[in-house]
Order: structure tokens, then sequence, then C-alpha cells
């Protein structure tokens, strides 16, 4: 049934070796382009037929083992693969955008230097995110997590040349690692403790049917549960380690949209959800999510508020976002999490893609004037909606989702995360507020955005300005598909209390995951028939806030244009802390890295100069000057060396001949 | 005609001592290969003796025909003259010493040793009538294939190595 | 039948036969030798039109005995700076082992003396064609020494020329010999005569044409014979290896090159045209075949030009080499098969 | 009667030049020919054995002594070739790089 399981990770991986290794000689761009998306939709077309399978099968968790790894001791690891209804999402989701994205880039790297190494990488990332989601046991997915992290970095540095990309990518990875190291002792932990309890085994289905052994609430799962999540954030740019995601928009913008929006920087709120049940028995680890991802869903929107460069607000935009998945993780409310990671990959790959679209547009133009100017920065849009209308209107649908309005897809998730940070178990006013205020600032900043980018009038340079395009198809159509998703997807999620007024529509997200999170289903109070009109309450709240953000936004870059300098020249050094991220970058290089060099410079002037080289140099003066001794008997006269042979020969036969 | 054959023994051996000692001492080096020439004359003769025709016509194929031809060759082309010998004197002497003091412990471990038997099948009847050639490519081919199939890669492998080495430009 | 002479039923015997035997082959290949030089000139004349030798004696008959007298009776001049020793026996080493690679020939059958079977050979060697092949590897010494021994340059080039064909072609002679001793099964010249032995068709020249045209080849290379005559090339070396050398040792060289085309054409004789078999007796059988190898030799010397080093170098190892050695894979074949 | 000690002391004498002429010359090409010539007294004793045995191993063993001479000669005399190209001298005394 499910046993070509296999397949889906193999395309893309097939698509990498060819174009990795032969990409050098094929040399058409066409030709490499067609190769890395055929690869990429071979492995969407595989997904689909395998989840309408599953839609159908009463029986919801398949694992297929595909060959055996290692056994050492007690462990036993296999290259197994794991499709149930979340795997299943996460593929669909996976496989689908980067199929858009391959395609997109097709258009948008056009005349890249190393087009080739750009479309393997990408095949590279779609195998090992692939790997990472369908993994059946903790091993696998850390394959996946730790090549996810590669192509990352590898994409992030794609323009090598750059310090400033180079750097990022160095940041990302060194970033990254602190949060693998994390999970990876998590995982340790994990492996020993449930040993200790008769249960050697790493596989998720496994675990979760174990982890009842473990002590509910106790130390040891807080701990591990702790370790999983500081993984997570370094995956998903949380605090404290969000701080690479911003730099890595030095990477090309589809994969800002594939890798720093859609995919990978969700693998954190995937792992949480692929072990929920070891999650909800850690009620402290659960509160730490929540306010960790509340906080953050807070603190990025406000840096986003005052950022210039288009992909940067997008970027703390997207660190925002996923605060919101880590906030409804924290709560409990996991389905909501996941619905909402998947809303966000439309309409954030769709905004990515969109500035992307822009980005092209002005860097055309800027070329074609031979000026220099940054095609990244808003201060030099404006007024491109006549440009490029097709761009403006995805973009203007995308920035309505992830404002909350109406029917649009967030509108659903965000509001179900808002309306369970308050009504769960676990749920907390505090918390309530932290993503309302957020989701105000969002709505403000992203239309800030479209204001500066796409309405007023026009400021970029004059010799530049009527030179901007509308960008081809190749690129907008991704676009349009995009945008039509993040315009309907939350139908798939709609909530029960809205779902009953037209015609029982069903959640059916929540319906096809239920299976995944049954045990913690009981975190869920919802008493059906009071609860309804204080839901209504808070939705209405939230779509005013989202209104009262794009008011704002209106008011400042439409009606008023010199109102932000005013409240800028008020508050001086609110604007500068805000515009420079809250110093979060130097105080962490204050604080972390340079102690950390300083203490490796130590170290090394202590331990290295005088103790290892010491020990090594000693050892070298022993022998050398045993050489200097035992040299003279070496006259390099090959006859002097003959005839100390021809003397133990001697002093042999005359062992024999007097025995 | 043991008497004969005991003189012409003596005889060979003495032009083989002769001969060696001038390989020693020539100081033309010409002079020294010709005189090891005529050693390796001498041996063949005592192969056959010894009912080894084969190996006699081996001996001078191979060693008068081939490996000294070679070194012939090298040495017109390097045309080194005659060479200094007396500069270490004390060496030569020592080496002298040493060469004689071994000489003289094998031939006591000889005398002290007992001969055996024979041992095999083959005497030189069998030599006669089966004929050497034979015999020597029936041991050859059957006992000792592996060794043999060995010596032709190790016979490859030198003439590679050797056409590596001495070419000027690799 | 008669008991075979040897050594233990009648020493004396044996042994005067024994001497009889080397002496008349001795006599027989050095008057062989003598008038070759005379016939060379003549039939070389006659090729180009001329008459050649005609003064001394009936039709220059005594032509050869004259040029011996000559120069044996010329001043020996040894140059100043040679290397004495070897001055001396280079003519020595390039005579010797020609002669002697005639003492495993066999010229005819047997014959009765006393009473007893006397084979027409003078030894019968179990390893004959080793000990042909021995012998002519010991002809390039003679060459070397007396081209590094005269110190003079041309000489010397001779003589490395010389060295460096000699062992050339020697592979390849070898070789083309072993296809035969593949069909005959043994190493033994009488035994290879004996092989053919029965009808002309058994002569291995029409079971092995590739291995007799390459032996003949190669053989005229290996004795620098025209038109492999390159150690001796006139024209660039002044007569090469024995530019330096007058009288007697000369005519030693001179003696040397006719011995060995006798010796070549009697080998080939013996290993491709059944050596004593046909109409007449043995020994009249095997002149006959070695005059027709002589004629050809010096017809050959009358009619092709000498062929360049480089020529002669990529002949003997891309042409004949793999050819031998073909001829060598493609006989294993056909016996096996 | 010749006997095999004949043969063995005979290999003896001439081993022994052999390891004099390694031990003295200076000539690697003369070296080199002094280990033929003690190779050589070893194939003497190997064939006078074989011979006294009445077993064929020991001009077995000599058959391979001389295809392993062989390829030493090639290769050493390539050697040599090589040496004196950098060197313009093949005296042993002079491959002294090992020397303090």
């Amino acid at each position: 049934m499910y046993d070509k399981l296999w397949l889906i990770p193999l395309f893309p991986f097939v698509g990498f070796l060819i174009n990795g290794l032969l990409g050098k000689k094929i040399k058409n761009e066409k030709v490499i382009g067609a190769i890395g998306t055929l690869a990429i939709f071979s492995s969407f077309v595989v997904s689909c037929k395998y989840f309408l399978q599953l839609l159908e099968d009463s029986n919801k968790v398949h694992e297929v083992v595909v060959t055996s790894w290692m056994s050492v001791g007690q462990l036993q690891v296999d290259w197994g693969l794991l499709l149930d209804p979340l795997s299943a999402l996460m593929i669909m989701n996976v496989t689908g955008l980067a199929t858009l994205i391959t395609f997109y880039s097709i258009g948008y790297m056009h005349g890249e230097e190393g087009y080739f190494r750009f479309f393997s990488y990408l095949n590279l990332f779609s195998f090992a995110m692939l790997m990472l989601v369908l993994g059946s046991n903790a091993l696998v997915m850390f394959v996946g997590w730790e090549g996810v992290g590669l192509c990352s970095y590898l994409l992030i540095g794609y323009y090598y040349e750059k310090k400033s990309a180079s750097d990022a990518g160095k940041k990302a990875f060194v970033v990254n690692r602190v949060g693998d190291f994390g999970f990876l002792l998590g995982l340790f932990l994990l492996f020993w403790s449930l040993g200790q309890k008769g249960v050697w085994t790493i596989r998720f289905t496994e675990i979760a049917a174990n982890a009842h052994l473990l002590e509910n609430g106790g130390l040891i799962v807080t701990i591990i549960t702790l370790c999983f999540f500081l993984g997570a954030t370094g995956k998903s740019a949380q605090i404290p380690l969000y701080t690479w995601l911003p730099d890595a928009m030095e990477g090309p913008t589809p994969v800002s949209a594939l890798i720093h929006a859609a995919t990978m920087v969700t693998a954190g709120v995937y792992m949480i959800a692929r072990m929920n049940g070891l999650f909800a028995m850690a009620p402290d680890t659960m509160m730490v999510i929540a306010i960790v991802g509340g906080a953050t869903a807070l603190f990025a929107a406000t840096i986003g508020l005052a950022q210039n460069d288009i992909k940067r607000v997008l970027a703390y935009s997207t660190v925002s976002q996923l605060g919101y998945m880590f906030l409804a993780m924290g709560v409990g409310a996991f389905t909501a999490g996941i619905f909402h990671l998947l809303t966000h990959a439309f309409f954030k790959a769709c905004l990515f893609l969109g500035s992307g679209s822009v980005i092209h547009g002005m860097h055309h133009a800027y070329h074609h004037a031979h000026l220099d100017d940054d095609p990244q920065d808003m201060r030099n849009m404006g007024g491109l909606r006549k440009k490029m209308p097709i761009t403006f209107y995805t973009f203007l649908f995308s920035t309505l989702a992830i404002s909350g309005i109406p029917f649009f897809s967030a509108f659903f998730s965000k509001d179900e995360i808002l309306w369970w940070s308050l009504s769960s178990t676990r749920g907390h006013w505090a918390l309530w507020l932290m993503g309302a205020l957020a989701a105000l600032m969002t709505a403000f900043y992203m239309f800030r955005l479209v204001f500066m980018t796409f309405f007023g009038e026009q400021k970029t340079d004059a010799r530049a300005k009527d030179h901007i395009p509308e960008s081809p198809l190749v690129i907008t159509l991704p676009l349009m598909i995009l945008a039509a998703l993040a315009t309907f997807g939350g139908l798939m999620g709609v909530p029960h209390v809205l779902g009953q007024y037209i015609g029982h529509f069903p959640n059916a997200i929540e319906n096809f995951l239920a299976p995944i999170f049954e045990h913690t289903q009981h975190l869920h109070h919802i008493e059906a028939h009071g609860a309804a009109a204080t839901e209504f309450t808070f939705m209405g709240i939230s779509v005013g806030i989202a209104v009262v953000g794009i008011g704002l936004a209106w008011l400042m870059y439409c009606k008023k244009p010199q109102l932000p300098g005013l409240i800028v020249a008020k508050f001086p050094a609110l604007h500068r802390a805000i515009y420079n991220k809250w110093y979060i970058d130097e105080f962490y290089d204050a604080m972390v890295v340079n102690p950390t060099k300083k203490l490796g410079t130590t170290l090394w002037l202590i331990f290295d100069v005088r103790l290892v080289d010491g020990l090594v140099n000693g050892v070298a003066w022993v022998v050398k000057g045993s050489g200097r001794a035992l040299r003279y008997t070496q006259t390099g006269y090959t006859h002097n060396y003959a005839m100390s042979m021809v003397a133990g020969v001697v002093a042999i036969i005359a062992i024999y001949v007097f025995n | 005609m043991e008497y004969l054959q005991l003189f012409f023994f003596y005889l060979v051996a003495l032009v083989a001592i002769v001969a060696g000692f001038c390989v020693i001492s020539c100081k033309n080096p010409i002079n020294s290969a010709i005189s090891l020439v005529m050693t390796f004359f001498c041996l063949a003769i005592f192969y056959v003796m010894l009912h080894a025709p084969f190996m006699a016509a081996i001996q001078i194929m191979v060693y008068a025909g081939a490996i000294m031809v070679l070194i012939i060759f090298v040495m017109m082309l390097l045309n080194q003259g005659a060479e200094v010998i007396a500069r270490y004197r004390h060496a030569v002497i020592g080496a002298f010493v040493a060469a004689a003091l071994m000489m003289v412990q094998i031939i006591v471990l000889i005398k002290q040793g007992a001969v055996s038997a024979t041992v095999g099948p083959i005497s030189s009847d069998v030599i006669e009538t089966v004929g050497h050639t034979e015999l020597i490519g029936q041991a050859l081919f059957t006992d000792f294939l592996l060794p043999f199939e060995i010596a032709s890669i190790l016979l490859l492998v030198a003439i590679v190595g050797a056409v590596v080495l001495a070419k000027r430009e690799v | 039948m008669p008991e075979m002479l040897s050594l233990s039923n009648d020493p004396i015997l044996f042994l005067s036969v024994m001497v009889a035997k080397i002496l008349v082959v001795f006599i027989v290949v050095v008057l062989i030798v003598a008038y070759a030089t005379y016939a060379e000139r003549k039939i070389i004349g006659r090729m180009q039109t001329r008459l050649g030798p005609t003064m001394t004696g009936p039709l220059g008959l005594l032509q050869p005995i004259a040029d011996g007298l000559k120069l044996f009776f010329k001043e020996d001049i040894i140059p100043a700076q040679s290397s004495k020793f070897a001055f001396i026996l280079a003519p020595m080493m390039i005579l010797v082992p020609a002669f002697i690679t005639v003492a495993v020939i066999p010229f005819g059958d047997f014959i009765t003396v006393g009473g007893y079977l006397v084979p027409l050979h003078i030894t019968d060697l179990n390893v004959g064609i080793l000990y042909i092949l021995a012998m002519a590897g010991l002809g390039v010494y003679g060459i070397v020494l007396a081209g590094w021994a005269s110190n003079n340059k041309y000489s010397l080039i001779g003589g490395i020329r010389s060295a460096a064909q000699m062992v050339s072609y020697e592979l390849a002679a070898g070789l083309s010999m072993i296809a035969v001793f593949m069909l005959s099964e043994t190493l033994s010249l009488r035994g290879i005569v004996d092989a053919q032995a029965g009808s002309v068709l058994n002569w291995y020249i029409f079971s092995q044409p590739l291995a007799f045209c390459l032996f003949v080849i190669t053989s005229l290379a290996e004795i620098n014979r025209t038109p492999f005559d390159l150690p001796e090339a006139e024209t660039e070396l002044v007569s090469g290896f024995c530019t330096e050398y007058s009288s007697m040792k000369y005519a030693l060289f001179f003696m040397a090159e006719y011995a060995n085309m006798i010796v070549v054409s009697a080998i080939t004789a013996t290993l491709f045209l059944g050596g004593p078999a046909g109409p007449f007796a043995g020994p009249i059988n095997l002149l006959l075949k070695i005059f027709f190898f002589m004629f050809l030799f010096i017809w050959i010397r009358a009619t092709f030009p000498r062929v360049r080093y480089d020529q002669l170098m990529f002949m003997g190892w891309k042409v004949f080499l793999p050819l031998a050695l073909l001829n060598i894979v493609i006989t294993g074949a056909v016996i096996v098969f | 009667m010749i006997t095999i000690t004949h043969y063995m002391v005979l290999s003896a004498i001439l081993f022994s030049m052999g390891t004099v002429g390694v031990l003295t010359r200076r000539n690697a090409i003369v070296v080199f020919m002094c280990v033929e010539l003690m190779l050589n007294s070893v194939n003497l004793t190997f064939i006078a054995l074989s011979s006294h045995l009445g077993n064929m191993d020991g001009q077995i063993f000599v058959f391979f002594i001389m295809t392993v001479a062989a390829a030493e000669a090639a290769v050493g005399l390539a050697l040599m070739i090589a040496y004196f190209r950098n060197r313009e001298s093949i005296d042993v005394e002079e491959f002294s790089l090992l020397k303090w």
C-alpha cells in the first residue's frame, strides 16, 4: 500500500545528483531548471497520491522500513519512513511549495552565476526536509534536521563572494548548531530515560506509546522537552536564537520564501507537534514555550515596524508568525499551530515571492539605468501598483490574509490561536494580550509595507522609474497560485462556531489530525454553548484590531506621509532602538561572541602554547638530542653500512660454527 | 677417468676464481665485466658437469647474453674511467679480513656438516633418458606454476619500472 | 642393428671419430668462408654487370687465398690509447661463438664406422636451440668490445648500435624459433630434423611460413648483414667497430661475418627446411641449402639499400616482435584445438 | 671423484670474493656486478645440491633467482642512469645524502 513511500525523498535526491554532478556540463538553464522542477514535481505527484490514499484509509498511521541502518547494543535504527496525517500534511506542504518555488526560480535566478548549484541545493534541501518530516525515528529526523541546516547554510551563502552573505551563512549555521546541540541532548536523555524503564527506542510511534512510563510532569520529562525546545528555537528562530533569520535574507529570495518562511523554520513546530505526547506531560515546558512564543511574536513585530528593507520586514514578520505557532503549541492547541503553519506557508511564501518579483523589477530597472541603488529599500519604491498589477494583487491578498481580515486564510488560524491562548486550560489572558498586540502591529507594518511599495508617488530614481516591468509568467504564475491558496486555504480549518452557521461546514484539519493529538485532547475545555458567544466576541475584537492596524498604516503612509517623521522626532531613542533591532545582535556580541573569543584566545595562549606545544616540542627535543648523539654512527657511506651487515653475518655464522 | 674429471674441475674452478678475483680487482670496469662473463662461463660448465644442461644454457643466455650485455652497454653510455680504490686503504683491508673470516667460517661449517644421501628420484640416468628440459618444464608448470606466473609479473613490473626510471622526461 | 658408438664401448675409436668430424666440419666451414667472399664479389659483380675478380688464378679462383695472405702479412697496428686486452680479445670473441655454434647442427643421418653407428653431427644437445641462442647472444660481446677498446668515437657508436641492434633482434629471432619447437616438442636439433622427416611437406617452412620469414629477416639483422649493417655503415661510421683494426684481426672480423652467414643459413635450413633431408646424401643436401641461403643473402645485399637506425629499431620492436608473439599465439591455439 | 663439498667450497670462495667486491669497489655498476657474483655462487650451491639430492627444486630456485636478477639488472641500471644524469657520477661514495 505505502511501500513506495521512499520515492518521495528519492526524486529530489536524484535531481540533486543530476544537477550537482552534471550541471556544470549541461549549462543550458532551461534544462537545469526543468530537471530541478521535474524532480520535486514528481515527488509532489507521489505525495498527492499517498495523501489521497490516506484520506480514504481508516488506519491513519503507516510505517515503512526501507532498510536497516545500524544496530548498536540496544539501539536499533532503520531508515524508516512514517506516514500519518501530520507528516502527510507536511509533505504536501513541502513538495507543493517547493515545486512552485523551484519553478519560480527558473525565472528569478535567470543569468545568475552557478545556476545549476542553486537548483541542486534546492533539490537537496527538499530531500532533507522530506527526510525530516517523513522520518519514523528521531535519528532519521535528525539527519533531515542537519541536512536542512546545511542547505540553509549553502543557500544563504549562495552569493559567497559577498562577505555579508557568507557571514550570514556562518551565523545561521553556528546559531543552528546551538539548537541542534539541545536537540541531541534531549534525544540522548530521552533514549536513556526510556531505556531505564526497559524500552530502548527512538521510534516516534514507540515513544508516543511508552511516554506514559515516565513520570508525568516530572523533572526528567521537563528537561527532555526543554532540550528539544532549545533545538526548536534554533531551527525556528525563536527567542533567544532568532537572530540568524533576518540575516538569512542575504540569500536569494526564493530561498527566503521556501526555507526561511514556509518549510525549514517550521521544523521546530513540526518536531514539537510530532512529540506532542511528551510535551503534554511537561506543563512547565509548555508554559515556557507559550511565553517564549508570545514574546517572540510581540518582540519581532516591534522590530518589523521600523525596517526599510522589504525582505527584512518580511523576515521579522516570519519570526513573529512563528512565535504564534509556538504560542499555540505552548497552550496545547497543536492543531491550531499546525493549521497556522500551513496558512503561514501559503501567504508568507506568496509575500516573499511577491517581494522577489518587486526586487526583480527594481533590479532590472536599476541595471537598465546603470544605477547602484539598493533594489530592496522600500524608500525607493512606491506607486508600483500600476507597474506590476499581478504582483500587487497577489501581494495585497496575502497581506490581507496575514492581517487577519475575515475569511482570508490567516483569519481562521490566527484567530484560533488567539482564542485558545485565552480559553485553553494552559492559557492566560496575558498570552492573549501579547498575541493581540502582535496582531495589531502585524497589520500595521504589513500595510506599511504595501503602502510604501505599491501606493503613493513613485520615489524611484527618475532614470530608472520607467523601466520597471511586470515580471514574466514564470514568476507570476506561482504568485497567483499561492495567492489563491492564501485566500482560500483557511477553509480547511473553519472553526466550529462559524462552521455550524454555514451548513455544518466541518473543521477538516482538526478531524484529520485528531488521531495524532488524541493524547492531548484533554487540554481543550470547551463548553460547547456558553463559549460560543465569547468566541464570537473575541473574533470581533481581533478583526477590530486588524482594521485599526490597517487604518493606522493608511493614516501614516497614505494620508499624511509626514506623520512618521514627526513620531520619530518625538521618540528618537525608541525609534533608534527599534530600527537597530533592540541592539540584540550587539548584545549577543558583547555577552556571548566576544567572551567566547576571548576565552579561546586565553586557552590558546595558556593551554595550547604552553602545555600541548610544550609537550610536543619536548618530545621533539628529546628525539633531536638523541639523534644528534647517534648520528655520528651514520657516516652516509654505503660501504660502512654493508660492512656492518657483513660483520653481523660473520657473528651469526660464528654462533652456528661454535655451537 | 675420475682423476681426469677432478683435474678438469680444478682447472675450471681455478679459472673461475682467477676471473672472480679480476672482477673485484680490475680498475677498469669493462675488464671487470669481461672477467665476470668468464666466471659465468665457468659456472655454466659446472652446471653441465652437474647434469643440468638447461640451467647452463639459461645461465649463458640470461647472465652472459642479457644481463652482462646490458651492464656493458650502460658502462659505455656512462663512460666511466678507471676508479680510485686506494682512498680508504684500511676499509679495503677490513673488507678483506671480514670476507676471509666469513669464508673460513662457511668452509668450516660445510666441513662440519654431514651430507645426506640422495633422496629424490632424479638421477643422471633419468636426466639422460627423459631430458633435462622436460624435467624442468614438468616441475615448473605443475608444482611451481604460481611462482612462475608471479615471476612473469615481476618481469613485467621491472620492464615498466626501468622504462619509467630511465626515461628523460616521464 | 649395430650399436651406437660411445665413449664407453670404444673410447679410442670414439675420440678419433670425434676429432675427425670436428676437423672436417671446421675445414669445410673455413673453405666456405673463404670462397663465400669470392662468390660475393663475383655475384655482386655480375649483378652490377661487372666481372668481379678475374686475375688471380683461373677465373680469379685464388683471389680469397691471395687476400688472406695479404692480410696475414700486413703490419698489425694497435692504437696507442686503446685498451689492449679487450682490443685483442674482441676479434676472437666474435669468431669463436660463430664457429662453435656449428657443433650442434646435424649434417646427415648415421654412418657405420668399425661396426658401430656414428651419427653425423658433432654433438646433439638436449638444449640445442638454447645453445644456439646463447652463442648468438655472445656474438655481441666481440663487436661491443671492439668498438669500446678502439677508443674511437666511430667505433664506439658502432659498438653501441650493434649491441642495441643485436639485443633487439635476438628477441624476435628467439621468439620466432619458439613456434618451431612448439611443433616439434623438443629443443634438440636432431629431434627437430627427425620431426620434419618423411615428406617435403613436413618441413616447417610450410607449417610456419611467418616464423620462417621472421627468422630469416631477424637473423640477417643479427649478423649485421645488409640491409641491417648499421654497426659498420661505411658512409656514416667509417666502418664502425672495425675502423681501427688491421691485418689479421681485421681478417678475423671478416671471417666471422661469413661464418655467421653460414651458421644462420645452416640453422634456417635445419629448422625450416628439414636439415640434411633431400634427394642426395645428407651433407650435400645441407650444403646445397646453405648455398641457397648464402646466395639469397648476397642477392639481398646487392638489391636493398641500408635502413635507417630508427626504422631498424621500429621494425625490431614494433613489427617483428609483435608478429613473432602473434605467431606463437596462433601456433599454440592450433596445437591446442 | 668430485663431491658436493668441492662445489660448496668453491661457492664459498666465490661468495666471499663477491663480498669483498661489494665492500671495496666504488663504481656502483661494479658493486652491482659483485652482487651478481654472489648470487651466482649461491646458484652454484643450489644446483650442486639439487643434483646431489636428485631433486629439481634447487634448479627451479635458480631459475627464479635468474628471473629476479634480470629484473634487478633492468631496474638497477635504469636507476643508475637516472642517478648519473643528476650527479654526473655513479660513485657509491657520493651516495651519501643520509650522512650527518
